[in-house]
């Protein structure tokens, strides 16, 4: 108990820093150079709808790619941890799930998977992008493992697509390097009519990679989870 | 007006799920508390007009990440039994 | 009232939010509700973050039939912390993902949650 | 160096005079002894009958090199000391060859025949010696401490460390003599040369009862005799270089004979009267009155 | 050249293609990581080249087209540059040490690897401060991943520990962040800079923020508990990775948005990072885990580092070089001890005494821990100096002595660990298997250590003028270690003898103070490798440490200035402290003389920081106008030189270290090496001969002389062991050379340099003679020697003629010394000081008979009825000296004249007036050749007196005593030689119990028991690691904001 009271003593004065911090923020009224450079000049230099997008796949472009790096870096060892040790037996006795639930999942998976890639190629005119999408087809993924514990997800395949989207997103940025002012450039493609899919420039590209690299990233990490479920 | 006063009821829902999430006995009814404080989270970025944050609040926040962390909880249950 | 504007309520939630997920990382003993207690404190984090980044009365940063397409820079949002949040989020489930595997690991090897129990290492 | 022939002469003879004075001197000692003891005691020339009876013993035997080179040593010290010591003031040739150091090259000449000597009995078979040895050397360490003190005292006094120039210092009547001007440093030296001299209460280095034969008796025949005339220069040495120090020198040898016939009994009578100190005791007594009374000595400098 | 983008390019690319290999392809895999290490390794070294030679300008690297702000910024410059690659090879060098790890655990393991590796990288490099949270974060992540390699429980929770904790962090950073945008508006570190937020209420908090969560990640002490267990419960390997590239990284992060700071964050950080340094070493003190130990020893390193930029406002343009040094040091050298231990792989530092059983690595070590200490010609060496000079001239003092203090602090347990490799037992420990791709790495760092440190030493002018052509004599010998010892015995002989070849006769001609010296050092040194004939077999490592200590040495004597002394100090001491832990037994005791060296060394560079203070000249000509402060800097440099001669209170090292070394690395130690503290003392006195402040301090120090000389020469009368019974010699004699220099008069100096000669001469005389004894019959132990007298009749003479020296009887040369003594004394007026040290000149008698009598007198013990004469190896040098000593004797004025001319530049007034070969004082002669042809001549006389009557003696038995009244009754009972002066001790064995070694033992323990006691924080609970870093940000914020 002294203990708590000491760690609630250090939260005030964590508390009194904090508020300190904020003391002064009154909210903004107006956007920062920065920001307003983003609205202004970001539909033309980039051409996405979606300012968020742009910040994030474009001006920012290297932050996401640090971020997809962070997911397969936490897959990679989330994998590695779980790796069943050899020799170890797979023995799996699955309670079975419900007809229902079955045959519910064998028809929403497949939509689940359409909406997350129809989230991530919108991702430079609406809402969500790449990392959104990739979420929902993981949760896709989840909702089909839920229903049919027994099935063998394809390690094989998630690889092949972590990998492949990776190193695109990788040859997308050199390609901006090679042929256009610089790493991650928009530029490499023509950036189309504003407010098409086919424009913005690479996002749409890079989106449609981040995207596949999230879902398979977080469906490694789900699936590493589910098959170690019946080993004890 | 009315942005101010739904603000203000989801920022007490949070914190008491907060609360609840931190201190509630039950594991599970932590994890599902968490998860709500994800959601109500996401409902304030809405009104933040940051609809892609929201958007990745509610599948990473309170989707996936809980899914996780029943994933995690039921292993541990079924080692334990 | 005329100072207790939407970023602020959100900016105090998120503040307390912070706090009482560092209060359940100290307090609790279970390696489950510390990881939650993280979550918390994350969540938290990204609430003050999209806070920062609101401008009274403006949209979503997203350019489209309800944007004037040439006065953006007065319709909009700062888009800059939302794009930050963006990949802090994604961060903190790549952590809280690791965090629990390590617990996982933690329990099968000495099938304890109790955070005092893995006290081998110390001096 | 230019040999002086004459000189050389003059320093045997002294050498001879003082050797019979010191035979002489341990036969009264002793015949005094005798008498307090209510026993008749040995004629005066004992000793000289032991000199030549021990001097005479044809069986020899050696345990060595070192056991050979003992008593030379031995009897180095005594002779060595002799020459460094200027025996009558105002002569040159009763000076020896004191000119070529000074009361420093004294101090520490004395060592120079101990050792030599503990070394040669080291190499006997007899145990005993080294237990005498080590008890010699451990006393005679604190012997010196008061001893320096004193030195040191009257070398400041003087301003000298010559011992021709001490004596010097002191002629012109008898309170010139160190004695009277600085008596503290007198008395710690008079109190340590109890222990140079090796009389009860400090013999226990040679204590007869304890080491009843140590090296005296492994050292028979020559050895004892050269061990023996050493005894008999070393005392009158020594008791020569108390009185020069303190006790204003002497002019003659008549005066020679006298003072340290004197010092020598001064020792011989504190023997008669005080019974004998185990080692650890006669050391820590020489650390304590006699080193204090040097202390004072040079405090009052 | 190949863009820095690249190197982000070919690590993500990497890492996302290993997905496609499967696990039988894990040779191919590894290879195509390393691949890629060596790919980004080549890219930052080009850029290293590119600004080092070709005048390359600093470039910035804008991704997505656009300029900073709008864009991510990277930077590439020499800063930059320097780092990445340091940090790059240290990771390809990680990677081929982890080999079998890696290819073990599979590709994920690989993929993290180069992850990791690709963040540090970017950390660097980045220009953004969201970046850089980000990419922090990926390498967080990944050393979290790595902390697993094994899987093991506590590998496990120290993950997990790791993992909380610098989320923890980071949510702190991005907070902080985030407030900075507010107030800022841009996430540009330049734009940011400009804008200075400390000065704005909030934006003030916002920075202190981001400060305080990248301190954290730099593991300030206390809040660390998490990165201690981090670094004891991972693999090794990783450990490096952490420790070293990590680190550095974090550092330069640190340095990067220091100045969004502003001067004010120096305070903060400057007083972290002491206590970090501080508190960190001290804990490491209670340490025996090696890998935890590393971890502590990581930890105080970086808060010096800490300390280092926090003092930057004082170390102005100097702060860059010393921190590389620090910094590189630090990084090369803990890469290289956290390899070793993976090698080894003994969970506790005793069980390091199985790396010797492989020299290579044995060597590697110690260049590890000699370059974390800062010793030459290691880069931190230079570092050090740098960093105190500067500290001083800009009067730190307080900091100065807490640098001083912590660097010492690691160098015992450092050294403590050390010592344990080189002497602790290891019969019993495990056989390690020794793999060439983990040795490759360690050797390379090591390497790289020599070679950066000797161009670190170019940096700076004074040290430039170094001449380095000795030290690769020594590489050389050492390369040359599997030959035999007579070879390289002939070899250093060889060196010696042109090394003195080369300086001797210039200093006879120019420096007659010098040339003793020199002579001393140089001669005396091929004199005692002469003895080294006797040794068979290989004796590894001999020659090259014996030899570091000759050119230390030498150097001490050319120093022009205070650093070029200082180097060949800290040479002289790492070569003699090498000598010493040769000894059988001599594990603590090398090590004690290795903390008195090292305490001393921090004094006399205290002192020469504070000397210099002000003078803008770094010549050894500063001593003589010391102003300010004068009283500190000359005690500081005594007491330091004082350590070097073990003068009381000061001493207790020399004992056991001169005892229990080898049988002719006694002399060196003895006989040569307290010599170096002689000079140091004289060069001292000379230069502040007319400061007032000395007139004090030389009094106390004749007091000290005085009992030093008295307390030296007890013990050395109570010692059963014959070698410990002449070093305690040792201190006695040191202590009458003190007490002459003290007197600052001609005849006390005269004094001392006559002990300096005669010391030597005797001293090494003695101790080669019972060295070589020791080597015949196998024991110190007196009491279990005797009788060989007749079996060494050599050595019997040779000890003789060093005792009759030694004793200070006429008419051998110590008497000179004895006489110069009393009649300085006389005419100084210290009188009771000259009693004392006539005290202590007459119980010199008690041990010396000791020695000699019980060795080579009395009965011979049965199992020496077969030794042999001492080698004549031992034999040739020791009558070198014995003719010598005997010139010296006969002809006192060859070389008491010309020193009295010396002595006369500082003395002008009350030498001695020579008349032939009488010398005169105001109050005393002395004729040495005389006396000595008297004494001669009458000793002849007598023995031929002697040999007339008693020629025909017959030679007996031992035990044929007949003439005495008395037989033993066993043979047995004739030596007596334990304790003989029993008595003596009961009367005076007061004045020397062991009260300075129990006041020493009893600071030692209260350092440990603090340690002990403080170290306690760390209960292992990740929970409380979590409070501290919490605590840690609030009190750090209130101390400094409020």
């Amino acid at each position: 108990m002294v203990k708590n009271s000491l760690i609630f003593i250090v939260l005030i004065g964590f508390a009194v820093l904090l508020a300190d911090l904020f003391v002064g923020f009154n909210g903004n009224t107006d956007l920062n150079i920065l920001a307003n450079h983003y609205a202004v000049s970001g539909p033309e230099e980039v051409g996405s709808a979606n300012l968020v997008t742009a910040v994030v796949v474009t001006y920012r472009g290297l932050d996401t790619l640090g971020e997809v790096t962070i997911l397969f870096l936490a897959a990679a060892i989330v994998s590695f941890l779980l790796k069943v040790e050899a020799g170890a037996s797979r023995n799996r006795k699955l309670r079975s799930t419900s007809e229902i639930l079955d045959t519910a999942s064998r028809i929403l998976v497949p939509v689940i998977f359409l909406f997350g890639i129809y989230v991530f190629i919108n991702g430079h005119l609406s809402p969500g992008g790449g990392f959104q999408g990739g979420a929902i087809i993981a949760s896709g993924l989840v909702l089909m493992l839920l229903a049919q514990p027994a099935k063998e997800v394809g390690h094989k395949l998630i690889t092949l697509v972590e990998s492949i989207s990776g190193i695109s997103f990788v040859l997308i940025g050199v390609a901006g390097v090679l042929f256009a002012a610089g790493f991650l450039d928009n530029k490499l493609l023509p950036l189309g009519t504003f407010g098409t899919i086919f424009s913005a420039g690479v996002i749409p590209v890079i989106y449609i990679f981040v995207g596949l690299k999230v879902g398979a990233e977080l469906s490694g990490i789900i699936t590493n989870l589910h098959e170690n479920q019946n080993e004890a | 007006m009315i942005n101010l006063i739904i603000a203000i009821v989801i920022g007490v829902l949070i914190l008491i799920m907060a609360i609840i999430a931190v201190h509630h006995k039950n594991i599970v009814v932590g994890i599902i508390a968490a998860g709500v404080v994800s959601l109500f989270a996401s409902i304030l970025y809405l009104l933040l007009a940051a609809p892609d944050v929201a958007m990745t609040e509610a599948a990473i926040g309170s989707g996936l990440s809980t899914i996780i962390f029943f994933y995690v909880l039921n292993k541990i249950k079924r080692q334990n039994g | 009232m005329e100072n207790l504007n939407l970023e602020i309520i959100t900016l105090i939630t998120g503040v307390i939010l912070v706090l009482i997920g560092i209060w359940g990382l100290l307090t609790q003993k279970n390696l489950i509700k510390i990881v939650i207690g993280f979550t918390l404190f994350d969540t938290g984090i990204h609430i003050i973050m999209v806070s920062i980044g609101y401008v009274k009365n403006r949209t979503a940063p997203i350019i489209d039939q309800s944007v004037n397409i040439n006065d953006v820079g007065n319709s909009v949002v700062d888009p800059v912390p939302q794009a930050l949040v963006l990949t802090a989020i994604v961060i903190g489930l790549g952590v809280t993902a690791l965090m629990l595997t390590y617990v996982l690991k933690m329990y099968q090897k000495r099938k304890s949650l109790e955070i005092n129990n893995y006290n081998d290492l110390k001096w | 160096m230019n040999i002086d022939f004459n000189k050389l002469f003059f320093t045997f003879l002294g050498l001879m005079i003082v050797l019979n004075w010191g035979l002489l001197m341990s036969a009264l000692m002793r015949k005094i002894g005798a008498r307090v003891a209510k026993r008749y005691g040995i004629p005066w020339f004992q000793p000289w009958v032991d000199l030549v009876k021990n001097y005479a013993i044809r069986s020899q035997i050696t345990h060595g090199v070192m056991f050979y080179l003992g008593p030379v040593f031995r009897l180095s010290g005594g002779v060595g000391l002799f020459l460094f010591m200027p025996m009558v003031f105002g002569s040159d040739l009763w000076t020896n060859f004191s000119f070529k150091g000074d009361l420093i090259l004294i101090l520490y000449f004395q060592f120079f025949g101990m050792l030599g000597m503990a070394l040669g009995a080291g190499e006997g078979g007899q145990p005993h010696s080294f237990i005498g040895i080590s008890r010699g050397l451990s006393q005679f360490t604190t012997i010196e401490v008061p001893m320096t003190l004193a030195v040191i005292a009257i070398a400041v006094q003087y301003q000298t460390l010559s011992i021709s120039d001490i004596v010097a210092a002191q002629q012109g009547g008898i309170m010139n003599w160190t004695v009277f001007t600085n008596p503290f440093a007198t008395a710690a030296a008079m109190l340590s040369v109890l222990g140079a001299f090796g009389h009860s209460p400090f013999n226990l280095v040679k204590a007869p009862n304890e080491i009843p034969i140590g090296p005296p008796t492994e050292y028979h025949g020559t050895y004892l005799g050269v061990l023996r005339t050493n005894a008999a220069i070393l005392h009158v040495v020594e008791a020569v270089l108390f009185m020069n120090l303190f006790f204003g020198g002497a002019t003659t040898w008549i005066e020679l004979i006298v003072k340290s016939f004197l010092i020598y009994f001064w020792s011989v009578f504190v023997g008669m009267v005080f019974p004998r100190f185990r080692i650890e005791q006669s050391v820590a007594w020489f650390l304590k009155i006699p080193l204090i009374l040097g202390i004072i000595a040079i405090i009052l400098l | 050249m190949v863009g820095p983008i690249y190197i982000i390019a070919i690590a993500l690319g990497t890492a996302f293609s290993l997905g496609f290999f499967k696990k039988a392809n894990s040779n191919f895999s590894f290879a195509f990581m390393l691949f890629a290490m060596a790919f980004m390794t080549f890219i930052s070294g080009q850029w290293l080249y590119a600004f080092l030679t070709q005048q390359q300008e600093t470039i910035q690297i804008f991704t997505a087209g656009f300029k900073p702000p709008f864009s991510i910024s990277l930077q590439m410059g020499l800063h930059e540059s320097v780092f990445l690659s340091l940090i790059n090879i240290i990771g390809l060098l990680a990677a081929i040490y982890l080999y079998d790890q890696l290819k073990e655990k599979g590709v994920q393991m690989m993929m993290i690897f180069v992850l990791l590796f690709m963040g540090l990288n970017v950390v660097i490099m980045t220009r953004d401060i969201f970046n850089l949270f980000v990419f922090l974060e990926i390498a967080s992540i990944a050393t979290a991943g790595l902390i697993i390699l094994d899987k093991s429980i506590n590998a496990t929770s120290a993950g997990f520990k790791y993992i909380i904790a610098t989320g923890i962090i980071s949510g702190i950073l991005l907070i902080g962040i985030i407030a900075i945008y507010y107030f800022a508006g841009s996430l540009f570190i330049n734009d940011i800079i400009k804008l200075n937020l400390i000065y704005v209420k909030g934006g003030a908090v916002a920075v202190f923020l981001v400060l305080i969560a990248i301190i954290l990640e730099l593991k300030p002490f206390p809040a660390n508990g998490w990165a201690l267990d981090v670094y004891e419960a991972a693999h090794p390997g990783i450990g490096a990775v952490i420790s070293a590239a990590s680190a550095s990284a974090g550092i330069f992060v640190l340095a990067k948005i220091l100045p969004i700071v502003g001067d004010s964050g120096y305070y903060i950080i400057g007083l972290i990072g002491i206590i970090t340094f501080l508190g960190s070493n001290l804990l490491g003190l209670k340490q025996d885990r090696a890998n935890r130990l590393l971890g502590y020893s990581s930890i105080g390193q970086i808060g010096l580092l800490l300390t280092i930029i926090g003092l930057t406002p004082y170390l102005g343009d100097k702060t860059l070089f010393i921190a590389f040094g620090v910094l590189i040091s630090h990084a090369l050298a803990k890469a290289g001890l956290f390899w070793l231990a993976g090698i080894v792989n003994s969970e506790y530092i005793k069980g390091w005494a199985a790396i010797r059983r492989k020299p290579l690595l044995l060597v590697l070590m110690g260049t590890f821990i000699f370059a974390l200490v800062g010793f030459p010609p290691f880069p931190s060496f230079f570092a050090k100096w740098e960093l105190i000079m500067q500290l001083a001239n800009n009067d730190k003092i307080i900091w100065l002595a807490l640098i001083l203090i912590g660097s010492f602090i690691e160098g015992i347990y450092l050294f403590r660990w050390f010592g344990y490799a080189i002497k602790e037992k290891n019969e019993d420990l495990p056989e390690f298997p020794i793999k060439l791709n983990k040795v490759i790495p360690v050797s390379i760092v090591a390497a790289g250590l020599y070679l950066i440190g000797y161009y670190t030493g170019l940096a700076i002018p004074e040290a430039a003028i170094i001449n380095y052509i000795p030290l690769i004599f020594i590489v050389i010998i050492f390369a040359l270690d599997f030959l035999p010892a007579y070879v390289k015995n002939s070899i250093s002989i060889l060196g010696l003898a042109y090394y003195s070849y080369t300086i001797i006769p210039a200093y006879f001609e120019n420096d007659m103070l010098r040339f003793i010296f020199v002579v001393i050092f140089l001669i005396g040194g091929i004199l005692t490798f002469i003895a080294g004939y006797a040794y068979k077999g290989k004796r590894r490592g001999f020659y090259p440490v014996a030899l570091i200590m000759y050119v230390g040495l030498v150097q001490i004597i050319q120093a022009e200035n205070l650093l070029q002394f200082f180097f060949g100090w800290e040479l002289m001491t790492a070569g003699s402290y090498f000598l010493i832990i040769r000894g059988k037994k001599s594990m603590a005791h090398a090590l004690s003389y290795m903390l008195f060296s090292m305490g001393g060394a921090y004094l006399i560079l205290a002192g020469f920081a504070l000397a210099q203070q002000g003078q803008m000249s770094l010549s050894l000509d500063v001593l003589n106008s010391i102003s300010n402060n004068a009283f500190i800097i000359i005690s500081l440099l005594m007491i330091g030189f004082l350590t070097k001669t073990a003068t009381l209170g000061l001493h207790i090292w020399l004992p056991g270290a001169h005892g229990e070394a080898e049988s002719d690395v006694s002399p060196m130690v003895s006989a040569i090496l307290l010599k170096a503290g002689v000079f140091g003392l004289i060069i001292l006195l000379i230069s502040t001969i007319k400061n007032i402040e000395t007139v004090s301090i030389v009094y106390i120090l004749g007091w000290l002389g005085a009992i030093t000389a008295l307390i030296g020469n007890l013990g050395a009368a109570f010692q059963e062991d014959a070698k410990r019974l002449l070093a305690y010699s040792s201190i006695g004699q040191l202590g009458y050379i003190v007490f002459g220099l003290a007197m600052m008069t001609h005849l006390g100096w005269l004094t001392a340099f006559t002990y300096t000669i005669n010391h030597f001469m005797y001293k090494a005389i003695l101790f080669l003679t019972i060295g070589a004894v020791v080597l015949r019959v196998g024991t110190h132990n007196m009491y279990e020697m005797g009788g060989l007298i007749k079996k060494m009749p050599f050595a019997f003479i040779a000890v003789l003629i060093g005792i009759i020296a030694l004793s200070g009887v006429p008419p051998l040369s110590g008497f000179t010394g004895k006489w110069l003594l009393y009649n300085a004394v006389i005419l100084k007026g210290w009188y009771f000081q000259g009693a004392i040290a006539f005290f202590a000149g007459i119980i010199a008698f008690l041990y010396l008979f000791k020695l000699i009598s019980s060795i080579f007198l009395g009965q011979l013990k049965d199992n020496h009825r077969n030794v042999k004469e001492i080698s004549i190896w031992f034999i040739i040098p020791i009558y070198i000296l014995i003719i010598g000593l005997m010139i010296f004797a006969a002809k006192p004025e060859l070389i008491l004249q010309p020193m009295g001319d010396i002595v006369a530049q500082y003395f002008p007034d009350g030498g001695l007036n020579w008349d032939g070969g009488l010398a005169t004082t105001p109050i005393g002669n002395w004729h040495g050749t005389h006396i000595m042809i008297i004494v001669g001549v009458m000793f002849m006389l007598l023995l031929t007196w002697l040999v007339v009557l008693s020629r025909k003696a017959q030679k007996v038995k031992q035990f044929n005593i007949v003439y005495s009244g008395e037989r033993p009754f066993t043979p047995e009972t004739t030596h007596i030689s334990y304790n003989i002066f029993a008595g003596y001790n009961k009367a005076l064995g007061f004045l020397v119990m062991p009260w300075i070694t129990n006041f020493w033992n009893f600071m030692s323990d209260i350092i440990h028991d603090t340690a002990g006691f403080v170290r306690r924080i760390y209960s292992g609970n990740g929970q409380t690691y979590l409070a501290h870093i919490i605590i840690y940000i609030v009190v750090v914020y209130f101390v400094f904001f409020n």
